[in-house]
């Protein structure tokens, strides 16, 4: 499998690469982790004139807690968030999350930012950051910009980043006290994508109702969806099985599947509607209900 | 075409420089530029984990990166895992004591990913050396004998450190 | 691979007006996202390319768009077009039926049923999001159709506007989209 | 009996590590992309994007425009030359570039041949074809119909059927059945899949023109028989080929037919006179290669009150795909199929197979199988499972109800096949312990009241391997022995060649067993070399689990041989008469007096330096073995799993193989292989199919989707054994690469099954994935 050529940029600043974006705008393609890209070159299905290789720009690989935020720099790894002992202790839901993406090999090169600007709806991180309620931050030309991640995912592989924007930063409000997430993936086998996943963050009261919560589904529809109804319903109420059930059945309306390989459109309802229970459950057990 | 670049790296310790075209992945440049043949190609979606290689401390899948990507990096291949004295490396030596490969077309992909595993954590479990090697691709051995081999190579590993006399100051 | 769009929407248009476009081949195409005529062969066949793009994946079909079925007086329409990827990698056809109904209050009911089939790569690699893809080039056409209206009729061969060559990618479609979707948040 | 040889000789049953594996460890094998000549250009296939389509044009002009191109090769151009079809292994014939219309998409159109790969790919997308598309074929059930399009214009016959194959007595067995007092039956699936080893098929082709000789090397399972089909069909004299199979990453019988990619590459290589390297893709390997199975079946039996079956029904209808390239013995157009009567007695039975064409890719080869005995053992262990439930009694008693007992051996089945040795009871009973049955039935008993399910599944599969005796057995007219040349060299060491070919099963180490078994040489001192048909003697290579069975026995025979003669040098320079002389392994010694021995070193190297009179110089030996039976190995697997009702998803908690495959020449190596079948059993149950849509795109055609199990999704596998030997093999072993992966699909199966079974589930066709489960579930109503 060969890909056909391109012309190859290696920009060494934000701005640079920004400037090369623009000078090409209809033809190149930046190159983060590559593990989406690549393959789809090697099978001649994408074939951008260009390459920005964005990978040796400096300050663009962090995990960090800062103003009430987590920020993950845009060329982080998905091994990276793995490996974070602060991404261990505060946030378990993007650990389950890094932990069923792909395998270590493409999790070494694979950035988060790049799971969330491909813009797929079957990788995982979309949910999980629908759940956490994160921000991207958009570098282009005229500066930044803060997109709220509920209007990031526009359509089928497509986002609101602009032709001329990088996505540089993810942040994730920091969560307070009594708060849990969990990701439940169901996979064919270790490095498919998802069958159907869900992704399921809480913050709880001291008597165990639901101040905050944000639940996201992953690969049943043309974009990652965000289960607003599950989460209206859940607001305010005792997390109980009752409510978690309910919740769950909300979170299965919502998906709106095709059928495909990994099986028939009502097989992933009904899996949205379990994997949002378990995701719930385990949530508030990490919440500490 | 597009034009070529250079790409300068260092190769199981040896240093290594070539005009390229900017396509050209990465594990077809140590495979016919540089002919390290033990890291193969098995499949093209990156499932098949033949063709890791270990690139400034991580694995990778070198069939999806070019080798402009590794300019300026240092890759360990099979080739590189035998020690300059000619000794077997622990995981090389554990997978022949353990039967851990049958036509050997997946090993030096398994031997990486098994040598960046154990690196990061020398004593696995076996549910996380199974998921250590979960980019590894094998259809002989059914798996089971590599992961008595890695169990192997690790207690060769700890043997060979705690028979090395303690570093002054307790660097670990 | 083998899928069916079947899709009922009203346009506040007398039927009459409706059914000059959809009647004319050159005039559909241009509320096909990607799509254009290149060459009128005879009365009822026409030559015409198609670019799809889907994320980082760029396909050009090139082709044939025939009228097989034309009822005037019934406004029933049925086109068929096929296009073969350039690079000799597949094709893709679609067999629409289009139908027009005259409501009470002087709009126009537009049913249609389109079978698209998909053969190659595509169907190999893309089978997941075939679907989706066929979904909202769809919903692209309902949109730049009902656009197309407002325009003045005899302005055959423009683009209408919000059609966009590069259907469902960011820089275009899009950017439209997400004025719309999200205007009630902004 | 076997003599027990010490560690330092290694002979059978050592468990002695692997000669091969220093080279795979340090990443110098030598497998067919690492071969690297000088000039050496590189060729891609452009194939169909169309599964059933008339080719209107081909146009090479763009691509032979390109800078760096050398040629481009169509299917008119083979034509000139006679050669655009070749004959495949089934008396049928396939095309190598396609003419006039391709069949299947993904079908070989033309070959691009450029100085580097790169290059070449670039001009495969520049070849312009030009199609007009024909109606497309994909239910095999539907070939017969009066509507369905002809696919195969070029034969006389102008249907789709390929062959109608029967055995057994159809009256009789419709006599019993018309009167018996219970009848089960299911129809099963077998779908269609891939052996995918690792490496994809390739070769690199170099015909000099300055010596007129071609030298092919090759991903050939069968080396020889690949020279004399490429003598054949290119008319080449055979003397002027040399097949060279290198290191090879895995085959599965995936690399025994004959492709047209190494056709293009030998046909480009003679034109151009330099050397030509073919390398398939994955994509290419798993959707036009050989795949296996696609065995729509249906098997009924019948039995009376007290569970003892009385007939076996079986009918099938085969997908073949577009051309009848099956890899199997040239006779048996369903394979070794009728021995779907497995490890039971009945008075008759009967099987009918019909063969289809359809717009699929080529097939089906014998994967990890002896032809067609993975689908003949899955359906006969589904089948006994379905009549359990229809007598409701358990399912490893109706086994031991029906099972050959072991006195009945040799066993003559009711479809013709004389068992070598059995005892099926033994194996069943080493299993139902080992994995404590009677206690997982009471804990089902308890999870059932709980809601919760889990299923135990058993399969006492019965294997037939070694093809095979030449009275029946041969491909295109080649009698199926197989060979092994064996020289001692003066210092007593020793070099072994053989007619099969390894491809991981480790020959180098078990090959040398064999001879350090029978004539004392250590394993360590016997070097084995296959697969170069310059120096190797003929034979046809390694499926079918025929390599033991086979050139082991051929390896005993020579090295036998070798011990005759080596009797007569030690009686010479012992100075006795040859029948006062013992055996021991590595020497003889005079009865009675063992101070008086001569070792097998001693006697080698006095065979080149003091000759006994009128004996000839050396010690060498070859042989060629016909092979009087078949081998029949068996086993009893037990499984164990838990399904999650939410998910569907099923967990494997247990999996127990018990084996018998008669003596082992290395435990370690058997042991191996069990494992590796295993694996891929459990990959055919639970994910793995190529399937096709209406229009004939491949589903299934790249590793994103069809699914090799990881690490993760293996279980552990526990194994054991019991031993009995046949009676007819030269040490008595039977063959063992492919039990695992015949016997474990229906255990598997069955296990999934048995954990529903008591809400009226009978059957569920493989791959046994989550959806399918959850269906079920949702139908009964006992999903979460």
């Amino acid at each position: 499998m060969i890909p056909p050529a391109f012309e190859y940029l290696r920009p060494k600043t934000i701005p640079e690469a920004i400037a090369l974006l623009e000078q090409h705008p209809d033809e190149a393609k930046i190159l983060s982790g590559g593990q989406s890209l690549i393959p789809m070159m090697k099978f001649r299905i994408a074939r951008p004139g260009y390459l920005i290789d964005i990978n040796r720009i400096p300050g663009l690989s962090y995990i960090k807690e800062e103003g009430g935020f987590l920020k993950i720099g845009g060329l982080t790894r998905e091994a990276e968030l793995e490996a974070s002992p602060l991404i261990r202790s505060r946030y378990p839901i993007l650990l389950d999350t890094a932990h069923v993406i792909a395998d270590p090999q493409v999790r070494n090169l694979a950035t988060v930012a790049g799971n969330l600007a491909h813009g797929d709806p079957a990788n995982d991180h979309p949910a999980t950051m629908l759940a956490l309620g994160a921000q991207v931050v958009a570098t282009g030309s005229g500066g930044e910009r803060i997109i709220p991640i509920e209007e990031f995912f526009l359509s089928l592989f497509t986002t609101t980043l602009q032709p001329g924007e990088i996505l540089t930063e993810i942040r994730v409000p920091a969560p307070p006290a009594r708060s849990g997430g969990a990701y439940f993936k169901l996979e064919r086998k270790v490095g498919d994508f998802a069958t159907a996943a869900v992704a399921a963050q809480l913050t709880l009261d001291t008597s165990g109702v639901v101040q905050k919560v944000g639940i996201g589904l992953t690969n049943v529809g043309p974009t990652p969806i965000k289960a607003i109804k599950a989460e209206d319903f859940l607001g305010g109420k005792k997390l109980d099985d009752a409510n978690i059930r309910q919740a769950a059945e909300f979170a299965g309306e919502e998906a709106q599947p095709s059928s495909d390989l990994r099986g028939p459109a009502e097989y992933k309802t009904g899996l949205v509607k379990e994997l949002a229970k378990r995701a719930l459950t385990r949530a508030a057990e990490r919440a500490g209900k | 075409m597009a034009k070529k670049q250079s790409v300068s790296v260092k190769v199981n310790g040896r240093d290594r420089e070539a005009a390229v075209e900017p396509r050209l992945l990465l594990v077809h440049f140590i495979r016919e530029d540089l002919q390290l043949t033990g890291t193969h190609i098995g499949c093209d979606t990156s499932h098949c984990g033949a063709c890791t290689v270990v690139l400034n401390g991580k694995t990778v899948k070198s069939c999806t990166m070019f080798a402009v990507q590794a300019d300026g990096g240092e890759i360990l291949t099979v080739e590189g895992l035998m020690s300059k004295e000619g000794q077997l490396h622990p995981l090389q030596e554990g997978f022949k004591s353990e039967h851990g490969l049958q036509c050997g077309f997946c090993t030096p992909g398994m031997l990486m990913s098994s040598y960046a595993l154990l690196h990061n954590n020398p004593k696995p479990s076996e549910e996380e050396i199974r998921w250590g090697i979960s980019g590894n691709l094998c259809r002989c051995t059914g798996y089971q004998n590599i992961v008595g081999a890695v169990q192997y190579a690790a207690d060769k590993m700890a043997e060979a450190k705690t028979a090395e006399p303690e570093m002054a100051g307790g660097v670990k | 691979m083998a899928l069916k769009i079947e899709k009922t929407f009203d346009i506040p248009e007398p039927v009459e007006k409706v059914w000059a476009i959809l009647s004319d081949p050159r005039k559909v195409a241009t509320c096909v996202p990607g799509a254009q005529i290149t060459k009128q062969v005879d009365e009822k066949t026409y030559k015409g390319a198609i670019k799809v793009k889907v994320g980082p994946s760029v396909t050009d079909y090139k082709g044939e768009v025939q009228i097989v079925r034309l009822d005037a007086q019934n406004h029933e329409i049925e086109i068929l077009g096929k296009g073969q990827d350039v690079r000799g990698r597949g094709s893709a056809s679609m067999k629409m039926t289009g139908k027009l109904r005259a409501l009470d209050n002087g709009g126009t009911e537009v049913t249609s049923e389109s079978e698209i089939n998909v053969i190659g790569i595509l169907a190999q690699m893309g089978s997941r999001v075939i679907t989706e893809v066929s979904n909202i080039m769809f919903g692209e056409f309902v949109k730049n159709f009902q656009a197309r209206l407002q325009q003045p009729s005899d302005a055959p061969e423009a683009q209408a506007s919000g059609a966009e060559s590069t259907p469902i990618d960011a820089k275009s479609l899009a950017w439209e989209a997400a004025k719309g979707l999200f205007r009630g948040k902004a | 009996m076997i003599h027990k040889t010490s560690p330092e000789i290694g002979g059978m049953g050592h468990s002695i590590k692997r000669k091969e594996d220093l080279r795979f460890i340090q990443g110098k094998g030598n497998y067919v992309d690492d071969v690297h000549l000088p000039g050496m250009v590189y060729g891609q296939l452009v194939r169909s994007p169309y599964a059933h389509a008339r080719l209107k044009s081909v146009n090479t002009e763009k691509a032979k425009a390109l800078p760096g191109v050398l040629a481009v090769i169509t299917g008119e151009d083979l034509a000139k030359a006679n050669l655009a079809w070749m004959p495949t292994l089934s008396y049928d014939k396939q095309m190598v570039l396609a003419t006039g219309k391709v069949l299947f998409q993904s079908q070989e159109v033309a070959f691009v041949v450029a100085e580097d790969r790169y290059t070449a790919a670039d001009a495969a997308e520049l070849v312009e074809v030009e199609y007009e598309e024909l109606p497309v074929l994909v239910d095999p059930h539907k070939a017969l119909d009066a509507d369905a399009p002809l696919l195969r214009e070029d034969r006389e016959q102008k249907d789709n059927h390929i062959f109608h194959w029967e055995v057994g007595d159809r009256q009789a067995t419709e006599q019993v059945f018309q009167k018996a007092a219970v009848k089960a039956s299911v129809h099963a699936f077998f779908p269609r899949c891939h052996p995918a080893p690792l490496e994809t098929c390739g070769c690199v082709a170099d015909f000099s023109r300055a010596t007129g000789r071609l030298t092919v090397y090759l991903t050939s399972q069968a080396p020889h028989a690949h020279r004399t089909v490429f003598a054949l069909v290119g008319g080449i004299p055979e003397n002027n080929i040399r097949v060279i199979s290198p290191d090879i990453g895995g085959g599965f019988g995936n690399k025994v037919p004959v492709y047209p990619g190494y056709v293009c590459a030998i046909v480009a290589s003679l034109t151009l006179g330099v050397p030509v390297k073919w390398i398939e893709t994955r994509s290419e390997n798993l959707q036009s290669t050989g795949f296996a199975r696609d065995y729509h079946m249906t098997a009924e039996i019948a039995a009376d009150r007290d569970g003892k079956m009385q007939a076996l029904r079986v009918k099938t209808l085969a997908d073949h795909g577009a051309f009848n390239a099956a890899a199997q013995p040239t006779k048996f157009p369903a394979g070794l199929f009728s021995i779907c009567t497995g490890s039971y007695e009945y008075p008759a039975a009967f099987c009918e197979v019909d063969g289809v064409y359809t717009n699929k890719a080529p097939g089906g080869i014998a994967y990890r199988c002896s032809f067609r005995v993975t689908e003949a053992a899955y359906l006969i262990e589904r089948v006994v499972d379905v009549l359990a439930l229809e007598l409701k009694m358990d399912p490893a008693e109706v086994r031991r109800k029906n099972f050959i007992p072991p006195e009945k051996f040799p066993y003559k089945s009711s479809l013709g096949w004389t068992y070598d040795s059995g005892n099926y009871e033994g194996a069943m009973k080493v299993a139902l312990d080992k994995i404590g049955y009677q206690q997982l039935r009471k804990e089902q008993e308890e999870k059932r009241k709980k809601g919760e399910l889990m299923g135990i599944g058993i399969s006492s599969f019965t294997e037939i391997v070694g093809a095979g005796p030449a009275h029946s057995f041969d491909i295109l007219g080649i009698k199926m022995f197989d060979s092994c040349e064996i020289r001692i060299h003066p210092t007593g060491k020793a070099m072994a060649r053989m007619g099969t070919k390894s491809q991981g099963q480790g020959h180098e180490t078990t090959y040398a067993q064999i001879v350090a078994q029978e004539l004392g040489i250590p394993a360590a001192d016997v070097t084995i070399e296959e697969g170069d048909t310059d120096t190797a003697p003929y034979g046809l290579g390694t499926y079918a689990s025929r390599s033991t069975p086979t050139s082991g026995a051929a390896t005993a025979i020579a090295a036998r041989k070798i011990r005759d003669k080596a009797k007569k040098i030690a009686a010479y320079l012992l100075e006795c008469n040859e029948a006062d002389l013992e055996w021991e392994p590595g020497k003889f010694y005079v009865k009675g007096a063992a101070s008086k021995s001569k070792t097998i070193q001693e006697i080698a190297f006095a065979a080149y330096t003091n000759i006994p009179p009128g004996l000839e110089a050396g010690l060498e030996a070859v042989d060629y073995y016909d092979p009087p039976n078949l081998t029949f190995p068996f086993g009893t697997y037990v499984c164990v799993v838990d399904i999650d009702k939410g998910t569907g998803e099923v967990k494997v908690r247990r999996f127990v193989a018990v084996d018998d495959c008669g003596n082992i020449i290395n435990p370690m190596i058997v042991e191996g292989q069990i494992h590796g079948g295993l694996t891929e059993g459990l990959a055919i149950a639970f994910m793995q199919q190529i399937d096709y849509d209406e229009s004939g795109n491949v589903q299934g055609g790249s590793f994103m989707d069809y699914l090799l199990p990881t690490a993760v999704e293996t279980p552990h596998w526990e194994t054991d054994k019991t031993c009995t030997p046949s009676p007819h093999h030269p040490f008595g072993a039977k063959g063992v690469g492919e039990s695992p992966n015949v016997g474990s699909p229906a255990a598997f199966v069955n296990a999934v099954v048995d954990a529903l079974s008591h809400l009226g589930v009978k059957h569920i066709d493989m791959p046994i994935t989550p959806w399918k489960v959850w269906k079920v579930l949702q139908e009964k109503g006992v999903a979460a």
